[in-house]
């Protein structure tokens, strides 16, 4: 994607710190991250499960649980407002109205005892001043955009099916034609051939609305398809960020080649997959240096004292990666 | 739903055949009968006294007393009290309205301290203010009723004048201080029960959507995250309804209410075996229909089970 | 103790006669007449009644509520008045149902009869007032009387104590519709006295109860039942066709509060008008009360019945190691709060039968003395002590059992105590599985009364004692006219009693009735059978 | 819950594994204040309970009378004030611990004892069994377990022994259902699958596999159980029907005092206070239980 420097920052997090006390033990869940995000702009958001992907997106529509959550520090700004210092009612005004979010599994999203038209219509309840009457009829139009027969306003989502029901978490989402779109692995409780449909609906809608949008997902088959830009995630800490093209073609973080790596390769099949060894540190206790470090077979020494620094190999592509301080080291995955 | 419900009143048959015959068993085996009470102090001869076991039907064995009883009983017919002539059936009704009008206005008092106290305390779990509301739902559960009762008539009748001590005048006012008496001691197993199922929902990923949408905390809780734990709570609070129409015989002595609690005391007191049986046999089909109506109530509150009724008379499962 | 006593007594007087005063127009009028000018005494009644009550309240117009509400303790389970005795449902008999004679502080008085003539104290016959009305509409007459007699003859359920008056008259004939001729089997000296047993001997129509099977609630009296709910109220209106002079309150209902702190609460919350017995504990509440005022009266004797066929208490010699083991005071101080009276012997305090002076006998009086008390169980079939089952029902002998338990203790005999119900009672009797049981029995003044306890398998003698010569004196007690002779042989039945002590007689009770000072017209009775047919309540 | 919590409190989870089951079951029940109040109450009143024969006297101290100091208000001779035959009620609530929490503790025992057989019985076998007891259960569990209870001591006669039973018998009923309910979650597991394809006699697997996991409902339940029955002990009481004078159980000194609740207060306020702060207690004790014991209820 070509670089338009003039197009408005919708959503920004720098040095976001968030952590959780649960029972007497503190799990670093998000360390210090910083995104951005354009008008318009897709942002792929990968990692294994456990990287901090939910919590940072909770984390700018202030929606991380507390108690046990902690947002430590950072700022979170919106549409040029910082939400950390808003009071709670200017916050929920904001939550769905100018940041919405579709959450993982459309079969626990939906309130069970409350029809579907009315749950998209407390959006609008919510954010405009109309009266029921109306809101149940735009819930209505809101259903048809997203595919559903405007009839089925009156049902309940044990109605519906996995599919349908995520298109209806969807329609509440956008409801209010929000500015930005935070999608945390929406297609991952799907099957295969409904996981298309709801991404070719996202991407159409998210063209019609000219929303910026955040996706969550491991997959990164998904991130090659809808994103504009691609965040790695692990352990907390984003470790590569670039266009799809510098993370794709040119990685440079020794985790994310991990990723390419045990991904199955359909044009190379005799290659064997190359899972990463080991398993994501505990985050109750994470490793003083890099938290990669113990799984990572480049590392050295260094690596396991030192926080990884943050690299700009081009000014859209970043690595966090100690190894890249010598002179000359790159990762086996070269550019493609 | 009319197969189900149906059904239900059926499994009730042995119910009532057992509890029956259990009462009767034990008023049996109960030292004394009507006719040495009607003696009391004073002595009879043997003749006065065989007369009188004629009279009350008490010179047969137990068995076939019971039988006796349960074919008057299958024609719809509670019998006829022994201690006071009338039939059971009116002394009943006589009395229902009072028990049932308390047994009503404790359950809301019970609804109206425990419900607020549970969501508070599954709100803020675990924190100090989740222990100052889980205490606050058992103190009520801690004090003896009658010891409370009294002491309520002290302060609200005696001290102040606001309330009546005692007696059910037909209005909202005598039945403030009785309906507080049993109603405080219903809180602990409600608000429990609010306090379990709110958490048990209140960490559901539909809230979170609701949130996300810009609703306020009030709305996700009292709108979304209530109705979803209501089911738990209605069972609870359907049983206690049941329960205090079935007994609440400790405040019904203090304030002298009229229901129908003193008179089984008093029948058992009295051995009067047919009004005891009849009570207990009324009390029970009372408190099953109570509970069915609970369990279609479920339907009325889930969609979930208004479509499982709606697709077969399959017993449900909880 | 004497004085305790005299003291008691006079503040019974004291308090009854303040609580009469508003009353005492009535008695005072029902006292002049005499039994030949009752009809005109009745006349005469009501204007004495206004005359009083103008003087009293000259300027300005008492005006009276329209309902008195009384509190009561005890369960009423029938309005059949020949199936109760309890003085909770004399309450209301007495309003709704009338005797031929009317017995009240030791006169007679004429109601359904207006005269009678008794000969040789076989043969009694009453001249029926004529004109009334039962409450159903059917005329009394002497039929009626006859019905009355033959059904507490005949019913199963009629209560024990009518039974066994009732089995006394040997027949009972009509000579014209307005005379009836009573034949007894022996001579009674009570007989009046039983006569005028409201409880036993209203008179009930013979129409109404063929016509009803409730046909027993239409009695003749001032007032008709109403509403009957055992376990909440009782309610009796106003009969205004009655015969007599008319009450001024319209309705009367009896609350059952069971709870005694709570009925006393009512009464102070204005929510009745009267408290039968509160609580001694409370009766200071009452005193400290300036809108309440309380009838105090002796109740019945408390006794420790002694099953005398059982051991340990078999052994005469035991039951008095146990009677001079025993001090009523602390009975009284400790169960009671000091309200109650010591009783030293087994006879109603004001019954002209009444002899306690033991040691004009060469008898001692029984006190708490613990070397008699072990020198009589020495002397006894169990010289080193035994074990003792007191057996008892309500709560306030819970405690007196206890400290029995506790003073007891000091001889070697060991308590059990075994609390019971009603009903888990009359089986052990039944079984005759029990050896000591508490309980008080109500006496009427007439000297024979305390009889029913001690003669051979009498009423209310639960112990199964029998003795020959006590029942020889009784007999003839019952038949001797001379007065000095007559007490002479009640001396000698209380004295072999005290020898034996089958039943030790423990206190009577100061029993209380609180009423709002508004209250006037009840005839408050030494025995506590109060009469509220005139209970009115000023607004 | 957010995902990364859940899979941190798996980790977590993971590395307590060494810790015994126990420990983790305290460590959490550490953390509810109020569980730890109630325990420590409830500790103490067992104390006191244990050795009251050793603190007071029982003839001399707990039933002798004192006539002439009676209805003492409280002061600092008598703590609590005497009742209305002298006797020190403070040394009576104490002593009255043992009454009373040996009656909630042994009709909770018989409740526990057979309702917990039966439970197992139904719950396990199942079929024709399983009917009759559920049915059993179903009929004593509609009667309202007070009626039952003064009918029981009606017909047996009022002694602590009959009480305890009728206390007892309307407790079975609950602990049939949680009993039987438990054991039908853990019935069809594999470890129990395990037991009997080695060949495990019945009442081994029962007592082996079955009991030890599904206890945690019925723990809760005895603690809760001993609670309402020291209450259900005083109702009774108040009726008439708790246990024989001159024992000194709460229940029975309550409804002893309660003619006198105007005149002398403190006559039913300490024996009063006794039984509200030991039923807070278990109830504290169990709630605690409950949440510590169900980790999926807590975060």
């Amino acid at each position: 994607m070509p670089e338009k420097n003039e197009i408005k920052k919708v959503l920004e997090i720098k040095n976001l710190t968030v952590r959780f006390d649960v029972d007497g033990e503190v799990v670093r869940a998000v360390n210090n991250v910083n995104l951005s995000l354009n008008a318009g702009q897709t942002l792929g958001l990968v990692g294994e499960t456990g990287a901090g992907k939910t919590t940072t997106a909770l984390a700018a529509l202030r929606l991380v649980p507390d108690p046990p959550g902690i947002i430590e520090s950072g700022e979170i700004i919106i549409n040029d407002k910082n939400i950390m210092d808003l009071p709670v009612q200017k916050m929920q005004k904001i939550r769905g109205d100018e940041i919405s979010m579709i959450f993982q599994d459309p079969m626990t999203s939906l309130d069970p005892v409350q029809t579907v038209g009315d749950q998209i219509a407390e959006s609008f309840l919510l954010h405009l001043d109309i009266s029921r009457q109306e809101a149940v009829e735009k819930a209505k139009d809101m259903l048809e955009t997203v595919g559903i027969p405007r009839e089925r306003a009156n049902e309940y989502p044990h109605q519906f099916s996995g599919g349908m029901r995520q298109r209806v978490v969807i329609a509440i989402a956008l409801a209010c034609n929000p500015s930005i779109l935070i999608a945390d692995e929406p297609t991952t409780a799907l099957d295969v051939t409904i996981q298309a449909q709801v991404l070719e609906l996202m991407k159409d809608l998210k063209a019609q609305y000219n929303m910026a949008m955040i996706m969550i997902t491991h997959d990164l088959g998904i991130i090659a398809e809808v994103c504009d830009d691609v965040a790695v995630m692990y352990a907390g800490r984003i470790v590569e960020q670039g266009t799809l093209k510098d993370v794709f073609n040119h990685t440079r973080h020794p985790y994310t080649e991990g990723l390419f790596n045990s991904l199955p390769n359909i044009n190379c099949r005799v290659e064997e997959l190359t899972p990463i060894p080991g398993q994501m540190p505990d985050p109750t206790n994470l490793p003083k240096g890099c938290a990669f470090a113990p799984r990572c077979r480049y590392a050295t020494e260094a690596c396991k004292e030192k926080q990884p620094e943050e690299h700009w190999i081009s000014d859209t592509h970043m690595v966090a990666c100690t190894a890249y301080e010598q002179e000359g080291f790159h990762i086996e995955r070269g550019d493609r | 739903m009319w197969r189900y419900c149906l059904r239900r009143i059926l499994q009730l048959i042995p119910i009532i055949i057992g509890v029956s015959f259990l009462i009767y068993f034990l008023m049996d085996i109960a030292p004394g009968d009507i006719v040495l009470l009607k003696m009391g102090d004073n002595n009879m001869t043997a003749e006065q006294i065989e007369a009188l076991y004629e009279q009350y039907g008490l010179n047969q064995p137990l068995p076939v007393r019971y039988l006796k009883y349960m074919g008057r009983l299958l024609q719809g017919d509670l019998g006829i009290s022994q201690a006071t002539g009338e039939p059971v059936m009116d002394m009943f009704m006589a009395r229902i309205g009072s028990t049932a009008r308390l047994a009503i206005a404790s359950v809301l008092v019970s609804i109206i301290i425990s419900i607020p106290l549970g969501i508070i305390s599954a709100v803020h779990d675990g924190t100090v203010i989740d222990n100052v509301a889980s205490f606050g739902t058992l103190l009520g559960l801690s004090i003896p009723n009658f010891w409370l009762g009294l002491v309520l008539i002290i302060v609200f009748s005696l001290k102040l004048g606001w309330l009546p001590s005692n007696g059910d005048d037909g209005t909202i006012k005598s039945l403030i201080l009785p309906a507080i008496t049993i109603g405080t001691s219903l809180t602990a197993a409600l608000g429990r029960t609010t306090r379990s199922s709110m958490l048990d929902v209140i960490h559901q990923d539909y809230l979170r959507t609701v949130r996300a949408k810009g609703a306020s905390e009030k709305i996700v809780i009292w709108k979304h995250a209530l109705k979803n734990a209501m089911i738990p709570i209605l069972t609870v609070a359907g049983e206690q309804f049941a329960g205090v129409l079935g007994g609440s015989a400790l405040t019904e002595t203090v304030f002298a209410w009229p229901g129908t609690g003193r008179l089984l005391i008093d029948s058992i007191n009295g051995r009067d075996v047919t009004t005891v049986t009849g009570l207990l046999i009324l009390k029970t089909l009372i408190g099953s229909v109570i509970i069915l109506i609970v369990d279609l109530l479920y339907a009325a509150v889930d969609p979930r089970v208004r479509a499982r009724f709606a697709n077969s008379g399959r017993r449900k499962k909880k | 103790m004497k004085r305790v006593l005299a003291l008691v007594l006079a503040t019974i007087m004291a308090l009854s006669l303040v609580a009469c005063s508003s009353g005492a127009a009535d008695n005072s009028a029902a006292t002049q007449a005499d039994a030949q000018s009752a009809t005109e005494a009745a006349k005469a009644e009501a204007p004495a009644a206004t005359e009083a009550a103008a003087t009293e309240a000259a300027v300005p117009e008492v005006e009276y509520k329209e309902e008195v509400i009384i509190g009561t303790d005890t369960k009423v389970n029938s309005l059949d008045i020949q199936e109760n005795c309890a003085i909770a449902s004399g309450y209301i008999y007495l309003m709704t149902h009338e005797p031929l004679v009317h017995y009240y502080e030791g006169e007679f008085f004429p109601k359904l009869a207006e005269t009678w003539e008794n000969k040789d104290g076989l043969e009694y016959t009453f001249h029926l007032r004529k004109g009334i009305k039962f409450h159903d509409g059917s005329e009394f007459s002497a039929d009626d009387v006859l019905f009355t007699i033959k059904r507490a003859k005949e019913n199963p359920t009629t209560h024990a104590n009518v039974k066994a008056f009732v089995d006394t008259i040997e027949s009972v004939t009509k000579v014209d519709d307005y005379t009836v001729v009573f034949k007894l089997t022996e001579v009674n000296n009570d007989f009046l006295i039983d006569m005028s047993k409201t409880g036993s001997l209203g008179m009930l129509s013979e129409e109404a109860c063929a016509a009803a099977e409730d046909g027993y609630k239409y009695g003749t009296g001032p007032w008709v039942n109403s509403e009957f709910f055992a376990e909440d109220h009782i309610t009796v209106v106003r009969n205004d066709d009655y015969w007599g002079e008319l009450p001024v309150t319209k309705k009367v209902t009896f609350r059952l509060i069971p709870e005694a702190s709570a009925r006393l609460i009512a009464l102070e919350n204005h929510e009745i008008d009267v408290c039968i017995y509160p609580d001694a504990s409370e009766y200071s509440l009452v005193e400290e009360n300036p809108e309440l005022d309380m009838f105090t009266y002796t109740s019945g004797l408390n006794y420790i019945f002694y099953n005398v066929d059982q051991a340990p208490v078999d052994d005469p010699n035991f039951r008095l190691a146990l009677a001079y083991a025993t001090d009523n005071q602390q009975i009284i101080d400790g169960a009671l709060g000091g309200y109650g009276v010591p009783a030293t012997t087994t006879n109603s305090l004001t019954a002209v039968s009444f002899f306690d002076d033991f040691e004009s006998v060469g008898q001692s009086k029984y006190t708490r003395d613990l070397d008699k008390a072990k020198e009589y169980l020495a002397k006894s079939k169990y010289p080193n002590g035994a074990t003792v089952t007191i057996q008892f029902t309500t709560g306030q002998r819970e405690i007196i059992s206890q400290i029995l338990q506790s003073q007891w203790k000091d001889i070697g005999v060991t308590v059990e105590l075994d609390k019971t119900d009603s009903a888990g009672r009359a089986a052990a009797k039944q079984e005759d599985k029990w050896q000591a049981y508490l309980a008080s029995v109500a006496y009427t003044d007439a000297g024979n009364s305390f009889s029913e306890t001690f003669v051979t398998d009498g009423g209310t003698n639960q112990m199964g004692w029998s003795n020959a010569r006590v029942d020889e004196l009784f007999k003839q007690c019952a038949v001797e006219t001379d007065e000095a002779k007559r007490y002479e042989m009640y001396k000698e039945i209380q004295s072999i009693i005290h020898e034996e002590c089958p039943a030790y007689p423990m206190y009577y009770a100061l029993k209380a009735i609180a009423y709002n000072k508004k209250v006037s017209g009840v005839k408050w009775e030494s025995r506590g059978v109060m009469e509220f047919a005139y209970a009115k309540v000023e607004k | 819950m957010n995902q990364n919590t859940v899979s941190s409190s798996e980790s977590v989870t993971k590395k307590y594994k060494k810790r015994s089951q126990f420990a983790e079951i305290w460590r959490r029940f550490k953390q509810n204040k109020g569980a730890m109040v109630g325990l420590f109450v409830v500790f103490v009143i067992i104390f006191i309970a244990v050795f009251a024969d050793v603190l007071f006297d029982y003839d001399t101290q707990v039933t002798a009378m004192d006539i002439a100091n009676r209805m003492k208000e409280p002061c600092m001779e008598h703590l609590f004030g005497t009742d209305e035959m002298g006797r020190d009620i403070f040394i009576r609530v104490l002593y009255g611990s043992r009454a009373s929490l040996s009656v909630g503790a042994m009709a909770t025992l018989i409740g526990l004892i057979v309702g917990m057989t039966l439970g197992c019985i139904a719950g396990y076998f199942g079929g024709a069994i399983e009917d009759v007891i559920m049915r059993a259960t179903d009929i004593c569990g509609s009667i309202p377990h007070i009626l039952m209870g003064i009918a029981i001591v009606s017909a047996l006669g009022v002694s602590t022994m009959n009480l305890i039973l009728a206390l007892g018998f309307t407790s079975i009923s609950s602990f049939v259902r949680i009993t039987r309910a438990a054991v039908l979650t853990v019935r069809n597991q594999e470890y129990v699958e395990a037991g009997r394809a080695i060949g495990q006699s019945e009442a081994k697997i029962i007592f082996s596999h079955i009991l030890p996991n599904c206890l945690s409902p019925i723990i809760v339940q005895v603690t809760l159980r001993i609670a309402s029955a020291i209450v259900a002990a005083s109702s009774l009481s108040f009726l008439g029907l708790g246990v024989k004078p001159p024992s000194p159980e709460w229940g029975a000194l309550l409804s002893a005092g309660r003619t006198y609740v105007r005149t002398k207060p403190y006559m039913t306020l300490f024996p009063g206070l006794a039984i509200m702060v030991t039923v807070l207690a278990f109830n504290l004790v169990g709630d605690g239980l409950r949440d510590a014991l169900d980790p999926k209820l807590r975060k």
